[in-house]
């Protein structure tokens, strides 16, 4: 049972995904395809945000005691070296930043970013979905999918 | 939107904070949880609360829609001439580490008499400076996008069926 | 500079794209983008001409990989890049007439900025080792097709690129549900990393769900027979130039994806023994060749027929992958390669008829033999390629795919095969008829022979399928090194 | 010049003279047929060059280069190759006098096409001629299909349009279906598709990697896949094609295209499966196996009855001359099925035997149709008083084509009659006799009803077509009865493609 209501995050993820991928595929209408679409890709955020987080976790932020001084010191491939392990680290959920032992839980700041990135790609989609909807009304004056294709048809 | 007055003067109060809130995201980006992506929706939010409150010819006076979608190149072009920067440096595209510079790194000695904390930085540089710039370029594109697309579905005609 | 190479083919057409935003003035854009797009083809040219020294990789931004986003070159992304721009550079030296006449004066600049926007997604998909840096650029590429498709001139154009922009995205959240997933067992995004992590995990139930979306996702972009609805409308509607590039060059790059996520990332034993993929692409792909051809047959708007012959022609190349031999995957990828060259020249064809008659109904293209014949000819010359008669591109992939599937005694398969190919003598010798031998139709009686601005271009992608039908030191030849190296990669597993 | 550069030149000649005939195009109709009369002329001189050279053992090669890993573009030049291609380039000297005559007396379009499409037809049969393998042939094969669809559409009306349709669907049908699967087969098999001596499968059959039933299947798939052979039931398109104009069903339907097929066929039983192994690999048990290639040889014995039957019903002249070409090229194809060194060379002579007569008879209809206007053979009654020329040339290639003495053809059938004594098919010696009776019966009275009919049902206001017509086929004629005083000749020449299986 743990099991199963532990992993709420994915249920919620597979609930959305359902409901909007069902909008997309049974809606007539252009606007609430565009919604569901929206609704889709929202649970993908969701399933990648969720993943990252580990619990009792904070904000992957680096104390300036060790961050700071780091940044400006090195370089080059030595330092991408070691960031990239602490990053990779904290991808496994546990880590141990600092040599001062001192142990803090970070959530894993990547799926975030690519969660980023991700949204940038959504609004480009849903705003250039909207500028043809748009489009389409002028062309047609209707929004409904099936009096589309039968105006097509006539015509 | 236009007749009522307690929108208009709730809306002229609240934009210069929506505006400095966004300065603060966009500048705050290297450092911690903020950046260009999160400051331009803000700077855009501002623009689009005085569009929908005083109309489109007023926000149009603001921010012309020609200077925007210049704008929208700009930003671009800033984020990928950091890298080109880098790239002419010797470094690869996007080695941040290049952008070194070695100019008023640390706080001059003048300076000294400041209270407080003294800041590690006076100059970014290297890897603030190219995350700083990026997010620069990422803050100008994405207000300007955000703008436009308002413009360009608020200026649409109505269609009559 | 020559260690930046890799990275400057994505760079340059992606600064230009907002310059030309900024620029605004038509012809100086439409001549930046010409010289951009050369540039590009010519760096790629010099980076394939890199690769018997041995694959490259390129760390941005310093950081090394798996940390970092790598771009890596290797025979098999060089060969898809070398035709992917050398094709975007010929389409838009061929395409200033077509676009002054199909697309309003207003919207040049935007349009030459989606066009290389649109290069560079294609480019980057095949360059980057970054698995979700695939995503961001399939979604890059897929944007500015949407947008390029809406430009067309009739007012289905829209609407055909809302279906796809549907239809994409769903495709492509579903590689980004596989990326999370696949993300979530490796911790890692590079993929040559994935492939070294996924090793340990034997199959579990995340890695095949992860694999079932990806491979889905995908299927909807190369337009896999079933998946392929969008595809007909997208083409048909888009304006000339737009469908020659597209078509050209769009779903072969999603079949480079394809053949990277099986072959480097999930392995071929994964895919082909342990799960059934070969016989279901098989069927798929065979399939699908019939029911496209047929659907070509009936066709009477000649980009539908060509339409719907790409979606048939995707099924060889997916038939070349699912042997997993190496004559098989070198046919798979030589037919990438010369049917690109066919499409793209065929559709170049088409634009030529949209320019001068106006009409791509069959019916007023009726005796068009007459007045255009230079153009008429290279139909011909590039239906032939399509059908896969000696002497051309098309015959050279098909009869690699025909050698393999009997080397592997696919009976079936190689009959089946071959009886297709048959049904694609019909849809092109009907429009040869139409051409040459019927009554000429009022539109196409005072048509002009297109211009040599175009005619030209067309004859130089029409004649490359001639050549390279005769002489395969490097198009097939390549195709095989690459080939050799994606299973080298896989040779431990003790596939053949 | 050595044998090997004979090669490329000979192949270059066409090619060029389809530059030159694009080049002066329709501006100056004498000096395009000049060119092409000039050119043939050349070549002809070439190809007796090279004759010499290799029917005095020779065997000159030339490599184009390697059009894909392991499949090279290569020439070979052997005698039976030579023999087709002296054929193909004397013929088409003669061809092309004839054609300026038949085009210009009946003002046909298009003609620099057609002469364009003429000269790529000749290319495509000398490279069929020369292939040094099988993939080499097959490109050949295909480009002489392509190039000669424009030749059978030429009017381009409706009747034209579906006679090509008909022409392209099956040739092209059969050879990617059929003729395709067939070579990549044999690749797999034999790892080669060089011709070799003695064939390349034999190897492969002791080896287990091909069974003697599967061998049969594979000559079964070659058969069908050369379309152009006209076997039964792929035959339909050599009369679909009689809608061009004669000379191109002369050259074309009696020579090059039609011949190319039976070449290939005798080739590939030569030289890619050896006589040997089809002479000796029997299928079934007990005390009665067959040959694997009996059921070839029956269907080629039936496709000659039927197609004479056919013929018989036909009075269009030239479907009646289609179906005749159909049920000659089952001899040859009879010939390479029996496999042995008799039948085989009689296969080889008859390509030459029957060409030379069947053109004549091409050029005959032609020139009755410039002449008189006639098609139909029930209207030729007493034309032998208007065209004397004509139909006597007509009655000496009949002789030929018969396979009376003095035509040479009674030699190609002579071998062919043997190689079925030597194997046992005596029902197939029957249906060679009765085949001839046959031909007898529908060629024969065409000439006597032209020249037996009383003085006062003979019109007399027609004459002889121009004498640029009449020519050739005069020459044509005297050819076919000269043939038959060099039979000995021919078999010496062909005696090596025979014995070279052992």
């Amino acid at each position: 049972m743990t099991e199963i209501l532990g992993l709420y995050n994915y249920w919620i993820v597979i609930f959305l995904m359902m409901t909007g991928f069902y909008i997309v595929i049974a809606r007539e209408n252009l606007i609430k395809t565009i919604i569901g679409l929206n609704i889709f890709q929202t649970s993908v955020f969701l399933l990648y945000i969720t993943m990252g987080k580990v619990t009792h976790g904070t904000a992957p932020i680096l104390k300036a005691s060790h961050g700071g001084e780091s940044h400006g010191v090195e370089h080059g491939v030595e330092h991408g070296a070691e960031h990239g392990h602490e990053l990779h680290a904290a991808a496994e959920g546990h880590v141990d930043l600092g040599v001062d032992a001192v142990k803090e839980v970070y959530s894993n700041p990547i799926p975030s970013v690519l969660m980023l990135t991700a949204i940038v790609v959504g609004i480009a989609t849903t705003a250039l979905a909207l500028a043809l909807v748009v489009r389409i009304r002028e062309e047609y004056g209707t929004i409904e999918e099936d009096e589309i294709l039968e105006m097509d048809r006539n015509s | 939107m236009n007749s009522f007055p307690i929108i208009r003067v709730i809306t002229k109060l609240l934009i210069p904070y929506i505006l400095l809130f966004g300065l603060y995201v966009q500048f705050h980006g290297d450092f911690g949880p903020g950046g260009g992506f999160q400051a331009g929706v803000i700077f855009a939010a501002a623009l689009i609360l005085y569009g929908l409150v005083y109309g489109l010819p007023a926000v149009h006076k603001v921010a012309p829609p020609k200077v925007i979608e210049k704008l929208t190149a700009l930003g671009l072009l800033v984020y990928a001439g950091t890298g080109l920067a880098c790239m002419l440096l010797g470094g690869n595209f996007l080695d941040y580490d290049m952008l070194n510079h070695g100019f008023l790194t640390e706080l001059p000695a003048a300076l000294d008499f400041l209270p407080g904390d003294k800041p590690h930085h006076f100059l970014p540089e290297g890897q603030h400076l190219g995350i700083f710039l990026v997010e620069l370029g990422v803050g100008i594109t994405v207000t300007a996008v955000m703008t436009m697309i308002f413009y360009a579905f608020a200026g649409r005609e109505r269609v009559t069926t | 500079m020559i260690e930046q190479l890799p990275v400057l083919v994505i760079v340059i057409p992606l600064m230009a794209a907002p310059l030309f935003v900024l620029i605004g003035n038509r012809k100086l854009v439409l001549l930046l983008t010409q010289l951009v797009c050369w540039t590009v083809f010519g760096i790629t040219v010099s980076l394939l001409s890199r690769m018997q020294y041995g694959p490259i990789s390129y760390e941005l931004g310093g950081w090394p990989s798996p940390y970092g986003i790598v771009y890596s070159v290797d025979y098999l992304s060089a060969f898809v890049m070398l035709f992917v721009s050398g094709l975007a550079a010929i389409v838009i030296t061929y395409a200033p007439k077509s676009i002054d006449q199909e697309v309003h004066h207003s919207k040049h600049s935007l349009f030459y900025a989606s066009y290389l926007l649109c290069m560079t997604g294609l480019l980057g998909m095949c360059i980057t080792g970054d698995l979700f840096n695939v995503f961001v650029f399939l979604e890059i590429s897929s944007l500015s097709s949407y947008a390029l498709i809406s430009l067309g001139k009739t007012r289905r154009a829209p609407l055909a690129a809302l279906h796809y922009l549907i239809i994409g995205t769903v495709g492509a959240t579903f590689f980004l549900i596989g990326i999370g997933l696949l993300y979530q067992m490796t911790g890692t995004l590079n993929m040559a990393d994935i492939a070294s992590r996924l090793q340990a995990v034997e199959s579990s139930r995340t890695m095949l769900v992860a694999f079932a979306f990806m491979t889905v996702g995908l299927f909807i972009k190369m337009a896999v027979f079933p998946l392929h609805t969008w595809l007909p409308n997208a083409y048909t509607y888009a304006p000339s130039v737009v469908t020659c590039f597209i078509a050209a060059t769009a779903t072969k790059v999603s079949v480079y994806a394809f053949i990277r996520l099986i072959y480097v990332i999930f392995t071929p034993q994964f895919a082909f023994e342990r799960l059934p993929l070969d016989q279901a692409l098989m069927a798929f792909s065979l399939v699908g060749i019939f029911v496209a051809s047929t659907a070509a047959i009936y066709q009477t708007n000649i980009k539908r027929l060509l339409a719907y012959s790409s979606v048939a022609q995707i099924g060889y190349m997916l038939l070349g992958i699912s042997m997993s031999n190496v004559g098989g995957l070198t046919a798979g990828i030589s037919h990438m390669f010369n049917h690109a060259l066919i499409k793209g020249g065929l559709f170049m064809v088409v634009g030529c008829f949209a320019l001068r008659i106006g009409s791509l109904k069959l019916e007023d293209l009726r005796g068009a033999g007459k007045t255009m014949p230079l153009t008429s000819f290279a139909w011909v010359v590039g239906g032939l390629g399509l059908i896969g008669v000696p002497m051309t591109a098309g015959f050279v992939s098909k009869w690699l795919l025909l050698t393999s599937a009997l080397s592997l005694e696919l009976w079936p398969v190689a009959v089946l095969m071959l009886l297709s190919s048959l049904l694609a003598v019909v849809y092109i010798w009907r429009v040869v008829e139409i051409l040459y031998f019927s009554p000429a139709s009022h539109l196409a009686q005072t048509a002009k022979e297109a211009p040599m601005a175009m005619l030209i271009p067309t004859y130089i992608v029409i004649g490359s399928t001639i050549v390279f039908g005769c002489w395969t030191v490097y198009s097939a030849g390549i195709a095989q090194a690459a080939a050799k190296s994606l299973l080298g990669i896989s040779q431990a597993g003790g596939i053949q | 010049m050595t044998p090997e550069n004979l090669i490329w030149v000979a192949m270059l000649l066409p090619l060029v003279a389809i530059a030159l005939v694009f080049i002066v195009g329709e501006k100056s109709p004498n000096i395009r047929e000049s060119c092409t009369i000039g050119i043939s002329v050349a070549l002809f001189w070439v190809t007796t060059r090279l004759a010499g050279f290799v029917f005095s053992g020779g065997r000159p090669t030339f490599k184009l280069g390697e059009m894909l890993p392991g499949f090279e573009i290569a020439f070979t030049v052997e005698p039976l190759g030579m023999l087709f291609a002296l054929v193909a380039s004397g013929l088409w000297i003669l061809t092309t006098i004839y054609a300026i005559g038949y085009m210009r007396g009946h003002h046909e379009k298009n003609q620099t096409r057609f002469y364009a499409c003429f000269a790529s037809a000749i290319f495509a049969a000398l490279a069929a001629a020369f292939a040094a393998n099988l993939f080499t042939l097959f490109v050949a094969y295909e480009l002489m299909t392509i190039s000669t669809y424009p030749l059978v559409t030429h009017h381009g009306d409706e009747k034209a349009k579906k006679g090509g349709r008909i022409y392209l669907g099956i040739l092209l049908s059969t050879s990617v279906a059929f003729f395709m699967l067939a070579i990549a087969w044999t690749w797999t098999v034999a790892g080669t598709l060089e011709f070799t001596p003695g064939g390349i499968l034999a190897q492969p059959n002791i080896d287990g990697k091909i069974s003697d039933f599967q061998l049969s299947v594979l000559l079964g798939l070659f058969a069908f896949g050369i379309g152009k052979a006209a076997i039964m039931p792929f035959h339909r398109w050599l009369p679909a094609a009689m809608v061009a104009p004669t000379p191109v069903s002369a050259l074309l339907h009696a020579v090059a295209v039609v011949k190319v097929g039976v070449f290939s066929i005798l080739k590939v039983s030569i030289y890619i499966f050896g006589i040997d192994l089809i002479s000796e690999t029997r299928l079934g048990e007990g005390a009665n196996p067959v040959m694997m290639s009996d059921w070839l040889c029956y269907l080629a014995g039936a496709t000659i009855l039927i197609a004479s039957l056919v013929a018989m019903t036909k009075d269009n002249l030239k479907a009646r001359l289609a179906y005749s070409t159909v049920s000659q090229l089952a001899y040859i194809t009879l010939g390479a099925a029996l496999a042995t060194s008799d039948s085989v060379i009689g296969g080889g002579m008859h390509i030459a035997m029957h060409a030379v007569g069947k053109i004549t008879l091409f050029f005959c209809a032609g020139a009755i149709y410039v002449g008189a206007h006639k098609t139909n053979i029930s209207d030729m009654r007493g034309l032998g008083r208007a065209m004397p020329l004509t139909m006597g040339a007509f009655l000496l290639a009949t002789l030929s084509i018969i396979g009376l003495p003095p035509g040479g053809g009674a030699w190609s059938k002579w071998f062919l009659a043997l190689g079925t004594v030597q194997t046992g098919h005596f029902w197939l010696l029957a249906a060679l006799m009765v085949s001839s009776l046959l031909n007898i019966a529908y060629l024969i009275p065409i000439p006597i009803r032209a020249f037996m009919t009383p003085i006062g049902e003979t019109p007399m206001k027609f004459k002889e077509a121009p004498m640029m017509c009449v020519v050739p086929l005069c020459i044509t004629a005297v050819g076919s009865v000269v043939l038959f005083f060099f039979g000995n000749e021919i078999y010496d020449v062909l005696l090596p493609i025979a014995s070279s299986a052992r």
